[in-house]
């Protein structure tokens, strides 16, 4: 016979918090992610006090307009996915899978504009070690109307964006295997726990992002 | 990805299908092989950092004398076999990283987190058996990554484990470059491992517990183990966010450690002991859990004072928190902020004062058997309190300005991770063996070991609180270069010599280990007369562990209890006078 | 081997070292507490045939003792270390009257940077002595540590003074010698292959005889 | 998980709607003169506003059993502690 704990979800109500397993390993390991965010952002505040002066104007650098729309994108995976959830929840098969591609599409495209950003900044002159010498941008700091140095403001950009970015990408791929598995019909109006639990993940690194984009780019 | 798959594998495999032997033994998910694979990967990486601490002797004791068989080791390591400067700072750095991190941690987390949570709480294996396994296979690599640093060119990582910046974040100072990143890698690699396998303990732990099997009814290494699976949690992600941003300032070119272009060399040390202090309590809670256990076994009475025994290891978890700037009393961090770190330090010693008196109120009044696991337990209290009255030296500011970075520290290291740990390590061991591999260890070896290892362990490590007393630095190549320290070379030669008894006295515990599992006795399923569900199921356990879900009636550590004529009442055995919790259903979450 | 401390040579020393030995005692009485109570019950409570452990759940009583008594004893130590640090390490202990010196500081050596005749820091008469570090007795010396690579750490054992030195922070200590002598500088901090070498010289002079080692020394520099 | 929703369903798309209308909000304050003290302020308690609804209505918290909710919480005091540790160095 097996274990309670292994049993249908009411019988594990007998021990332990009334979540299932993966549930609740996966907000455990969301606080794991909570700590790592805190080293990339603690230090980016830490360190933006240290030197304000390599902070530019929000925008002036930064490209905002782009990231805005990354993160309207990344607003709209978010509900595309608990309405996925909430599908599956009524049992409807068919929306459950139209919702997983529409989130898998929508992440997999903030990736692609976090690219495309990134090479626009790059080819103007924006590199994680500061201006990339003679470019575009270090003439403007040459002419005085950029800081003199951006070279922590580029390492803690690159750092915490792509972060979030490698964490996206790690978001599609799982979506995309969770999707697949909907598509063979593995999950049902009783027991989805998949879809809910890469719904956490994903909410999370939206949430995450929600910050990234007010202290990287607006503040 | 968690799927429905991962937890209701167990079950599955509780019918009996027999497993081809990759799946049995190298790929299993079964927790109690891979705590034993955790076990033979630790005792692997436990042998190296030994012979590099020995290496580091010699040249302390004998700086002018050519290590025996040194000609074997490359020129860029020591050519004629004396150990060239930048080599002995590899070998501090990585003796430092190798025991911390791939001897002890894995040792007392990987090995009895894994062995111990399921069967102690009556689970049939962890929430996600294939995470686990996952965790084990992203470890090995790591450790051989580490490993490989050696032979790259430049030499391995040496700015010390603690890796201050800006000497390890460019490779001008020390000339290594390579050894640097594949250091950060690793340990990032290793972290993802350590998180994996804390989601699963934590999860484990707060679901998966046997009707009756209360919170208050969790043996106390099972508390512990659960509040260091917490503190990995929360602890490793930061040095993982603090090695890759090392990382990128070595290779990308990013400034976050580098001074030169805004970037701040303490908030390394911030980032890096904000992980550090919560991981050396990583290091010392599980082994305080599994000593309270033994030593209630061996005194064959209940835990002295078991809820404040619980108060006490989260307290110390909390504590552990808000004292990492103790490390950098000296590091012109701002003084206000040194005294309120003072403050908080020296109130550890509290809940450490509740747990070693109620460890000794445990043995007043017992009816004390001595064996290996007992002894090395009741070696552990001895040892580790040296240790922690050490670190009430350290934590006042005034009188560390005096002893920081120098062997005063060392001393106090090797106590509480020597004395402290490994000592508990090896109670744990002989104690639970009988578990894993169905066979008692030689007991006569046992002793043999813990008294020789006891003897030279403490004339290996206590004369270092002299020379630190004394003002001798730590982390330097040789003494020899300071008038000060002339006096100290014959204290230093003697160190050495016990320091390689000390290696040596350790091959009784190495033959006993491994003969003992083809020859040692059949062990029966309670060689110790423990009350621990672990005990109630055959030694080895089978896959599964239990035939059917145990109901818990009792907390663990109801020795000599009035009820009963022996003197153990295992958890599982229903008297007439309980009430049935899986009847009523009962469960206190 | 040996528990007492070796000379000091420091006004604050005196304070330090009493609080060592105050840690000493306490921490002493708390060992020997331990580790005889421990010797005893193994003794007097090992196992012997037909005898059972008395069945003792704990004594709330006893728990409260042993968690007050060094709850207080480490607040004792707190608040008494408290002074000490600051007047040693206090963001602004250093005497107004302390000879200042810049000391620029690079693997694996100190430069000590004297003030020269007009009596300013960062003038053009400033002259510099490699690892040496020449003081009057009695009068405070303070040093603004100024790391030029990596993070060492200024240590003479002693005065009782060890303070690291990190690139791009402005650091700085102070201390007061007490006796005529010549004292070893040790750098402290791991801070490359030769850290093991970064061996400086302090010379304590008596006021006359420092007067006249700048005297020579300013000399010196004009002949330059 | 368990069969059906345990609760009624929240309209998704006003939570979204209302995500969207915030972080519009947020573009403006960004590029209006005001004070920057001030401007970060409010940035920030709306950046907190938005991971609120994200948390609450998304990742079903405001449904959730309170060891769930403190699962949640109980990292956050510690990226407090170290960040404010830290900052002491630059008001003292
Ligand atoms: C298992 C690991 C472990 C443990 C448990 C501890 C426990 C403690 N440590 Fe230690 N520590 C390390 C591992 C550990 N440490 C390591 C590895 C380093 C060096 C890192 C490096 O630089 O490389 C270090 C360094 C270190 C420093 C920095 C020193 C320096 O670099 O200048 C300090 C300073 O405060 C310190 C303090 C303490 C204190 C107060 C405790 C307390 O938890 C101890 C509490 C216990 C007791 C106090 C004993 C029991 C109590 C009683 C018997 C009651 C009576 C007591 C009194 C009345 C006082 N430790
Ligand atoms: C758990 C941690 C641990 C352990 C066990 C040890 C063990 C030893 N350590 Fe180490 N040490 C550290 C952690 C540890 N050390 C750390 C963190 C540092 C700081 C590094 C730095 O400054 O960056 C340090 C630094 C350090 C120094 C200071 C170097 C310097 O500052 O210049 C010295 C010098 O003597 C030293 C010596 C020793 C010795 C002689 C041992 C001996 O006890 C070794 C004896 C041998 C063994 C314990 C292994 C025996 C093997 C087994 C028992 C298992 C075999 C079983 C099977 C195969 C079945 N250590
Ligand atoms: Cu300079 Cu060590
Ligand atoms: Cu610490």
């Amino acid at each position: 016979m097996a274990h309670p704990a292994l049993m249908s979800p009411p019988a594990r109500r007998e021990v332990g918090a009334d979540v299932y397993n993966e549930k609740l390993g996966m907000w455990i390991f969301l606080g794991s992610e909570v700590m790592f965010f805190t080293a990339l952002i603690g230090a980016y505040i830490i360190l933006r006090f240290g030197s304000p002066e390599q902070w530019s104007a929000p925008g002036a650098i930064l490209n905002v307009p782009v990231t805005a729309v990354n993160t309207f994108l990344l607003i709209c995976s978010s509900v595309t996915m608990v309405k996925a959830f909430a599908a599956i929840q009524e049992g409807d098969q068919h929306r459950l899978k139209m919702y997983l591609l529409a989130t898998v599409a929508i992440g997999a495209s903030f990736v692609g504009v976090q690219i495309y950003e990134y090479t626009a900044l790059i080819h103007e002159g924006f590199l994680p070690s500061g201006y990339a010498a003679g470019s575009e941008l270090a003439q403007h700091a040459a002419d005085g109307d950029l800081p003199a140095s951006i070279a922590i403001y580029g390492s803690s950009f690159y750092t915490m964006t792509g972060f979030h970015g490698f964490h996206v990408s790690m978001g599609v791929l799982c979506m995309t295997f969770v999707t697949w598995k909907a598509f063979r019909g593995k999950y049902t109006k009783e027991d989805h726990r998949g879809v809910e639990v890469i719904g956490l993940y994903w909410h999370f690194v939206d949430l995450v992002w929600i910050i990234l984009f007010t202290i990287v780019y607006l503040v | 990805m968690a799927t429905s798959a991962v937890s209701l594998e167990p079950a599955a495999h509780t019918e009996a299908h027999e497993l081809s032997f990759l799946r049995k033994y190298i790929f299993s998910t079964d927790h109690k092989i891979i705590g034993v694979q955790f076990m033979l990967m630790s005792w692997v990486f436990l042998v190296f950092g030994g012979l590099m601490a020995m290496m580091i002797r010699w040249q302390l004791g004998f700086p002018d004398r050519a290590l025996p068989g040194g000609q074997l080791l490359p020129e860029t390591m020591a050519p004629g076999g004396i150990l060239l400067p930048e080599f002995y700072n590899s070998l501090v750095t990585m003796h430092g990283t190798i025991m911390v991190f791939f001897a002890i941690m894995p040792l007392l987390v990987g090995v009895f987190g894994n062995f111990l949570i399921p069967l102690k709480i009556g689970a049939p294996d962890m929430a996600f058996p294939r995470l686990n396994m996952a965790s084990f296979w992203i470890a090995v690599p790591a450790g051989i990554l580490m490993m490989a640093g050696f032979f790259v060119e430049g030499g391995h990582a040496s700015a010390g484990w603690t890796q201050y910046a800006p000497l390890s974040s460019d490779p001008q100072w020390t000339g290594v470059s390579t050894g640097q990143q594949i250091w950060l890698l690793s340990i990032a690699i290793l972290g993802l491992a350590s998180i994996l396998g804390a989601t699963n303990y934590i999860t484990t732990v707060v679901n998966m517990r046997a009707p009756g099997m209360t919170w208050f009814r969790m043996p106390l290494s099972i508390w512990a183990l659960f509040i260091t699976a917490i503190l990995v949690l929360l602890a490793i992600p930061i040095l993982s966010g603090a090695a890759i941003m090392l990382f990128f300032d070595q290779t990308i070119g990013t400034h976050f450690f580098d001074w030169t272009d805004g970037g701040q060399p303490i908030l390394w040390q911030h980032l890096f002991w904000y992980f550090g202090h919560p991981e050396v309590y990583i290091l010392i809670l599980p082994a305080m859990g599994v000593v309270s256990d033994i030593i209630a076994n061996g005194s064959r009475k209940p835990v002295f004072g078991y809820h404040s025994m619980v108060f006490a290891i989260i307290a110390i978890a909390f504590l552990g928190w808000i004292v990492w700037g103790h490390h950098m009393f000296q590091s012109g961090m701002n003084p206000t902020l040194g005294m309120t770190f003072m403050i908080s330090t020296l109130l550890i010693a509290v809940p450490s004062a509740i747990k070693t008196f109620n460890w000794m109120g445990t043995m007043w009044r017992g009816n004390i058997r001595f064996h290996v696991p007992m002894l090395h337990a009741v070696g552990f209290v001895a040892m580790f309190v040296i240790g922690g009255l050490s670190g009430v030296f350290m934590a006042t500011t005034p009188v560390d300005i005096y002893i920081h970075d120098t062997y005063f520290i060392v001393a106090h290291i090797h106590y509480v991770l020597f004395g402290g740990s490994l000592f508990a390590i090896f109670a744990a061991v002989t104690y639970w063996y009988p578990k894993m591999f169905g066979r008692m260890m030689n007991p006569a070896l046992g002793k043999i070991h813990f008294w020789l290892t006891f003897i030279f362990y403490n004339l290996t490590f206590f004369p270092m609180h002299n020379l630190g007393v004394y003002g001798h630095m730590r982390r330097i190549y040789d003494p020899s270069q300071y008038e000060f320290l002339a006096p100290l070379a014959p204290l230093n030669k003697f160190i050495t010599i016990n320091a390689l008894l000390l290696l040596v006295v350790q091959l009784p515990f190495v033959w006993n280990f491994i003969m003992s599992w083809f020859k040692g006795e059949q062990a029966t399923d309670n060689p110790w007369e423990a009350n621990g569900l672990e005990w109630t199921v055959p030694s080895p356990p089978p896959h599964g562990n239990f035939a059917e879900v145990p109901t818990v009636y009792r907390g663990p550590y109801e020795y000599s209890s009035p009820l009963v004529e022996e003197d153990y009442l295992l958890q599982t055995r229903k008297l007439s006078s309980d009430f049935d919790p899986a009847a009523a259903g009962a469960q206190e979450g | 081997m040996s528990w007492i401390l070796p000379p000091s040579a420091s006004t604050f020393a005196g304070d330090i070292d009493f609080l060592y030995y105050l840690i000493l005692v306490i921490t002493g009485i708390a060992f020997v507490v331990v580790e005889a109570g421990i010797l005893l019950f193994v003794i007097k409570y090992r196992a012997r045939p037909g005898r059972k452990a008395e069945y003792i759940e704990g004594s709330t009583k006893a728990e409260i003792i042993w968690t007050a008594v060094p709850a207080v004893t480490v607040v004792i130590i707190g608040l008494m270390s408290a002074g000490v640090w600051n007047n040693v390490k206090g963001r602004n202990s250093t005497p107004r009257n302390a000879i200042p010196h810049q000391v620029n500081v690079r693997q694996f050596e100190w430069d000590f940077v004297y003030r020269g005749a007009d009596g300013q820091l960062g003038t053009a008469d400033d002259f510099t002595v490699r690892n040496q570090l020449h003081i009057p007795v009695n009068q405070p010396v303070a040093l603004q540590l100024n790391a030029e690579d990596v993070i060492h750490s200024f240590f003479v054992p002693a005065f009782r003074v060890k303070q690291d030195a990190v690139p791009g922070m402005a650091i700085s200590t102070w201390f007061e010698a007490t006796e005529v002598g010549e004292y070893e500088i040790a750098c402290a901090e791991l801070c490359g292959l030769g850290h093991y070498r970064m061996r400086a010289m302090v010379t304590v002079h008596s006021a006359a005889d420092y007067q006249q080692w700048l005297a020579d020394r300013t000399a010196a520099a004009d002949e330059e | 998980m368990a069969s059906g929703p345990a609760h009624a369903q929240p309209n998704y798309w006003a939570i979204w709607a209302y995500l969207l209308i915030l972080t519009i909000v947020e573009l403006g304050v960004a590029f209006l003169p005001w004070s920057k003290e001030v401007q970060i302020l409010i940035l920030l308690g709306l950046a907190i506003w938005k991971a609120l609804l994200v948390a609450l209505f998304f990742m079903h918290l405001k449904w959730e059993g309170n060891r769930m909710r403190i699962f949640a919480i109980a990292p956050l005091p510690l990226t407090v502690i170290i960040v404010v540790a830290v900052l002491t160095e630059y008001v003292w």
